[in-house]
């Protein structure tokens, strides 16, 4: 490509359409339903500590996401998401990661949030947002994010992380740091502008960032086929100039084995590789959704039997790492660590009324100054309209 | 009741626009109304006061019309 | 007359304008078969066909883009956006292109049969990504017009009144009362008339203006000041742009005093262009001054949303200031 | 593609990335700068008739282009911008069209504008904002516009009537209409959300649109090497699922034949097609611009051998359809009656007072009436101030 | 000292930031080797690198996440939107990330190094694309700062201070002025405080307020009412959020009227704000309606841009209207 146009210079002389399908890009797959490897397969390098890592922190995702929504259908908490059938992709995508790499998640990666080691009493406090909450009880559940482990805090407008996700990993190049920035997003959020940009900008200017999508089959309602014509997400990568793979996102060591290829890569050659996982949202949209409205019972079923963390555990235990009962009683010790967590957390206060204005800048301007003294002045007036804050100031 | 005297020329008064409509209307001065408000604040009575003579003085300024 | 909430009013006024007008095209993200998130399209698609009932890519800007193109054409698209927090990606389209399609052609296009719809607004614990008030950031665009439906009546009226407009209008629908409103609305075809505010009571003390949801809460705290003896004037304003300059005026210059009240921050928010051209309009008329009681200027909160709003205690003091001042 | 992800479903097993240009696509190319055919390629059908308006369209559009700048330069427009290079994309490709087809531009295709019947007044009128230009006088030069001929009124922000030339074509579609929407825009405008927006929302709704990209090598200063990383904005098409061809933007012929074969195929199928043009923007990005500033004098005259004009005159030449005296002096005769046309026009009134406020909306409201009252109020205090309008009103 | 036009002091300001600070990056459309449409950005990228200086692709909604994600990192982008007619694609990323980036994340996660440059407002027969003054667009957006300087001085250290300043930045350029306007600049680094208005000139009788190219303008009234006997006292607002409500309380309490001028269209323009705020405030001290002297409700128009504009005449005769009301 040496025209100024950036363009292939090859010459043909009839005229002839290249197929919206011209480029097919197959999937990777290493690990079985039943556990075994696929004949001709090779399993990633993976000490036990790490395997046994994943796992459990698909097991707590499991374990929390059943919990969570059974707190938020008990009225406890406000809402809830969970990320059934993508714990592979979250984990496996995290595990092949540099713990001081970027995390930029859409909502549904709380499994790469509690590889990272976010523990369960700031899960429990972002639930809650309470005042012990890192984010300060500003945003609906699952709006997780921690600088400290380097977990960028989720913003609910779909896509703007990817463009950002471009800058960051910019910066992280330009500062000599050995990282990278992985950003998460669904298939419906490849359709907004942000993507376009976010994709296009990291390529032209270098930036290692990993573009992780969580192909699910569905936005909401929307079905994969109403969001997009092409192939998958992962066809895009040639509209860029970017590498690309696509996995099974149910497959937890081909998610890890494909992303640890695309950060050596990333980080070696300053370039974005796009991801695509293929997985299947196997749970509601989030608590406020019923999927029966728009799919098939039958489409849920068959897709439950593709399950990523069942299928790792078989795996885990042929190969001698995993007890079964020990496995067994560690899950029941999780339902009740975090029942335990849930009432701790749920009885933390509510942040203090000084934080209705702190954040907002760096330090509180004059008008905001003079509306919460106002906004003071005006409980004390009727505290028992305010009582969460009435009482404590 | 003490017969406040008219105030000075240059003096600004604190009144409400409609206070001071009414002083438009009845040909007043407003700056010239003693206020017996907070701050010297012009109330409505106060205007009235000043033009049914309770305050000294106060004829004696009639508003040109512009 | 019928006993409907306002999504079904609102469903209703859809589906009357779709039977009415083969050109009227409902779409959005998950607006298709399942009716949109929050059911608004409902049974559209089962219908009228996919074709002018459908789901699109989650992309807001190729919505308010698509729309605009459709309109250009000719037909009266019905976009929805999922929430009003998420209309900023489409904010190009709709203040740079929308609002400026006739102007700029010269009148040889225009976009007037465009609707654009979507749920606004607070207390349902969304926090700031789900409980926004933007209609202050399109009032400031000539060529738009804006309007906010307070019941499922209104809702009906104003939103077919839209649709058939010869201008684009920004439809914001009160999401917290989609379900919490209900109320008799007539089966037929009516239309409310858009650029109208709405006396809803007379008063003498003050003037108290809200709009949308708003006007639940002022309501209850104009009956709050009644009880103590206030006499005042409620007004829904009903539409943003063009506002009704003369209803508001009239009232301020018999009452003297108003009251402005509206979810979205002080800061910016349209209450202050009331007050601005009403202090002008009515100036010799006031006797207190314009007092708004608004969101604080932060983003919507999530913990503290109670202490955060313009409820009907803040509208009540601010009731109580105007006349004691 | 049947699971619910959309996506292929061939599997591998090895970690492998696909290449950001693994897919490359060649440019079409009929008509060599020699008047001649490539050996191995066809002209498309094209009768005499045909044939000489699309080469008049381009000379008017050359005689215009050079005499408006001029007229720029000397202070009596403000404002201009030039399609030299481009030519043949933008008559080649409107040629192919059939009258009632939709045309969505960007700014530089006054080449489509001229096929469809602008007349020169018209031109002129735009140019100086007269109060007989189309627009009412309110924008730029070159932002033209025309009901009657089907050619969207220009809107000065990039890329904004990508989706909505998707909308447009849907509307054609279901109001059963044998049209399809042309939508013409740069390699750069390529980079904005609304490019990424309309491509997918065109392909996914299954939209007549011809995306016509005018890849020019430039957008203002930027080179496309700094604008993408990608094999030119062809390769986009495969990520939307989407035919699409490549054409050298210099060669009429190749242009034609492959804008007739998208037409019959975008509204046999309703479907999108993407095209992409190659060719150089030999002028300035306007008159505004001077690109000595970012590109050099060698790369401009290399470019300029690659003339779209003077290839398409020996192929008419060696055809025996075109007379070159003859030719000659219609174009010394063009360049008279632009002048003629440029006099008459700037001495034709600016649009009257009323069109302030009016086609803001479709009948001003009241607010405006009122502004427009006080308005004239005081233009009558200080009529001097004022002189284009106080005499008048 | 040395004279500068805008461009320079901006250039200049740009220049030092730059050597002070490794983490300040300048980009945009044409931002690079070329320098920016306007040459805002000349000669930095010889002298910083392309890594530091360079050509963004052309999408807007691109930069501005760009430079969100670059300033999460703690890095200070100083991010060029060629024309703020362009700046609406990345409203969204504006108002909905950069604004509430702190607030949502708890304080975990800011962008305060950001900063946005753009080039405003009309006067150079640019029509309605070239032209438009967006600030009150974005002021209605806890979390911004936004700044408008109105000369080379003001305009460098302001954008130094803007630079510095913890929090995002939108910082609008007045481009008639970039080459009209040139004055002494001290070549050395300095700041000036965002958030404070600066009394150019104190009077007695009206307060004229304006902000940015409009400076000049009112200028030209006030001395118009000054030498028919009128004393003003004249303000240049030079932030608008947050704006200094003090500054101009205690102008208005002294003088008792108040005339603002701004560009952009009347309804919903930051005038609004400012009188609905002072009319609270300094209620009491009235003497005349507070008067708004602004473009009209429409599109900025191409051809009659002098009739349109809120030019010195009009503002002269609003001074006049509010001392003789
Ligand atoms: C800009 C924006 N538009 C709309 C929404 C509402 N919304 C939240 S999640 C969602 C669907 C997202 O689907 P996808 O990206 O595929 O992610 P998944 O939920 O499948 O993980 C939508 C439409 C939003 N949050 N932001
Ligand atoms: C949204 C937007 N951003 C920026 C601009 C300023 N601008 C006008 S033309 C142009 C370059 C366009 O390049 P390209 O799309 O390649 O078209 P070409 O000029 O080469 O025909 C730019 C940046 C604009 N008009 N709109
Ligand atoms: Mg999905
Ligand atoms: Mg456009
Ligand atoms: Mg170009």
């Amino acid at each position: 490509m040496t025209n100024p146009n950036n363009a292939t210079i090859s010459t043909v002389h009839h005229a002839e359409f290249t197929s919206g399908h011209a480029l097919q890009i197959p999937t990777l797959r290493i690990l079985q339903d039943d556990g075994t490897l696929y004949e001709g397969a090779t399993a990633p390098e993976l000490d036990k500590a790490t395997a046994l890592k994943m796992y459990q922190t698909m097991t707590f995702i499991r374990v929390l996401d059943e919990r969570m929504l059974g707190a938020q259908r008990q009225g406890r908490i406000s809402f809830y998401m969970q990320c059934l059938g993508e714990e592979a992709a979250t984990v496996g995508s995290a595990a092949a990661l540099d713990d001081a790499d970027m995390i930029m998640a859409q909502y549904r990666e709380q499994g790469a949030l509690r590889y990272r080691g976010f523990t369960l009493e700031q899960f429990m406090n972002q639930l809650f947002s309470n005042e012990k909450d890192l984010g300060k009880g500003r945003q609906m559940p699952v709006h997780y994010g921690s600088n400290a482990i380097h977990y960028m805090t989720i913003s609910s407008p779909l896509g703007t992380q990817i463009p950002q996700a471009a800058g960051y990993a910019y910066a992280q190049k330009l500062r000599g740091l050995a990282n990278v920035t992985i950003c998460y997003f669904g298939e419906g959020a490849a359709s907004e502008g942000d993507f376009h940009a976010g994709l296009n900008m990291a390529a032209v200017h270098k930036a290692p960032v990993l573009f992780f999508c969580r192909n699910n089959g569905y936005a909401i309602s929307t079905p994969a086929n109403e969001q997009f014509k092409g192939d998958g997400i992962a066809c895009r990568g040639v509209g860029y100039g970017m590498k690309t793979i696509r996995v099974d996102g149910a497959d937890i060591l081909a998610v890890y084995q494909a992303t640890k290829m695309a950060r050596e890569y990333a980080l070696a050659n300053n370039e974005p590789v796009l991801l695509e996982s293929i997985a299947y949202r196997l749970g509601a949209h989030s608590s406020s959704d019923d999927p029966s409205g728009y799919r098939s019972k039958e489409e849920e079923e068959l897709w439950r039997k593709n399950d990523p963390v069942a299928r790792f555990r078989l795996f885990l235990l042929q190969k001698g790492w995993l007890d079964d009962d020990a496995d067994k009683a560690a899950i029941e010790q999780l339902r009740q660590d975090i029942l335990e967590a849930l009432k701790v957390a749920e009885k933390v206060a509510k942040p203090g009324i000084e934080h209705l204005i702190s954040d907002v800048y760096a330090e509180p301007i004059p008008e905001l100054e003079r509306q919460l003294a106002e906004l003071k002045e005006h409980i004390r007036k009727y505290p028992d309209a305010y009582p969460i804050t009435s009482g404590r100031m | 009741v003490a017969v406040a005297s008219s105030l000075p020329a240059g003096h600004k008064a604190l009144a409400s626009p409609a206070v001071r409509r009414l002083a438009r209307e009845l040909s007043v001065d407003i700056h010239r109304v003693p206020g017996t408000g907070p701050k010297g604040r012009v109330f409505k009575n106060d205007v009235q006061a000043f033009v049914s003579g309770t305050v000294s003085g106060a004829v004696a300024a009639p508003v040109v019309p512009v | 007359m019928a006993k409907m909430n306002m999504l079904q009013a609102i469903n209703n006024a859809l589906d009357l304008a779709m039977a009415k007008d083969d050109g009227v095209v409902c779409f959005g993200e998950d607006v298709g078969h399942f009716g949109g998130v929050f059911r608004a399209t409902s049974k559209l698609q089962e219908k009228y066909g996919k074709a002018r009932c459908f789901n699109t890519p989650l992309t807001e800007q190729g919505i308010a883009g698509f729309a605009n193109g459709m309109a250009a054409q000719g037909m009266t698209p019905v976009a929805e956006i999922q929430f009003a927090d998420y209309i900023f990606p489409a904010f190009d389209q709709i203040v740079n292109e929308t609002a400026k399609f006739r102007y700029r052609s010269g009148n040889e296009f225009n976009v007037g049969g465009l609707v654009f719809r979507t749920p606004y607004g607070g207390g349902i614990a969304g926090g700031h990504y789900h409980s926004q008030s933007p209609e202050a950031y399109f009032a400031h665009t000539p060529g738009l017009k804006i309007v906010v439906p307070r019941n499922p009546h209104q809702a009906k009226g104003l939103l077919l009144a839209s649709i058939n407009c010869p201008d684009p209008v920004i439809f914001f629908e009160p999401k917290k009362l989609y379900r919490a409103s209900v109320g008799e609305v007539p089966e037929e075809y009516y239309e409310l008339p858009i650029g109208q505010a709405e006396v809803m009571k007379t008063g003498s003390q003050v003037t108290v203006l809200a709009w949308g949801a708003q006007m639940e809460i002022v309501e209850k705290a104009v009956e709050m000041a009644e009880a103590i003896g206030i006499s005042c004037e409620l007004i829904d304003l009903r539409s943003i742009l063009p506002w009704d300059v003369d209803t508001v005026a009239e009232s301020v210059k018999k009452t003297g005093r108003l009251v402005i009240n509206h979810e979205a921050p002080l800061t910016g928010g349209f209450a202050g262009e009331i007050a601005a051209t009403i202090q002008q309009r009515c100036f010799l008329h006031l006797e207190s001054p314009i007092l708004r009681v608004c969101g604080l200027d932060t983003p919507y909160p999530l913990a503290l949303e109670k202490e955060y709003v313009a409820d009907h205690l803040k509208t009540f003091e601010a009731i109580k200031a105007s006349v004691n001042f």
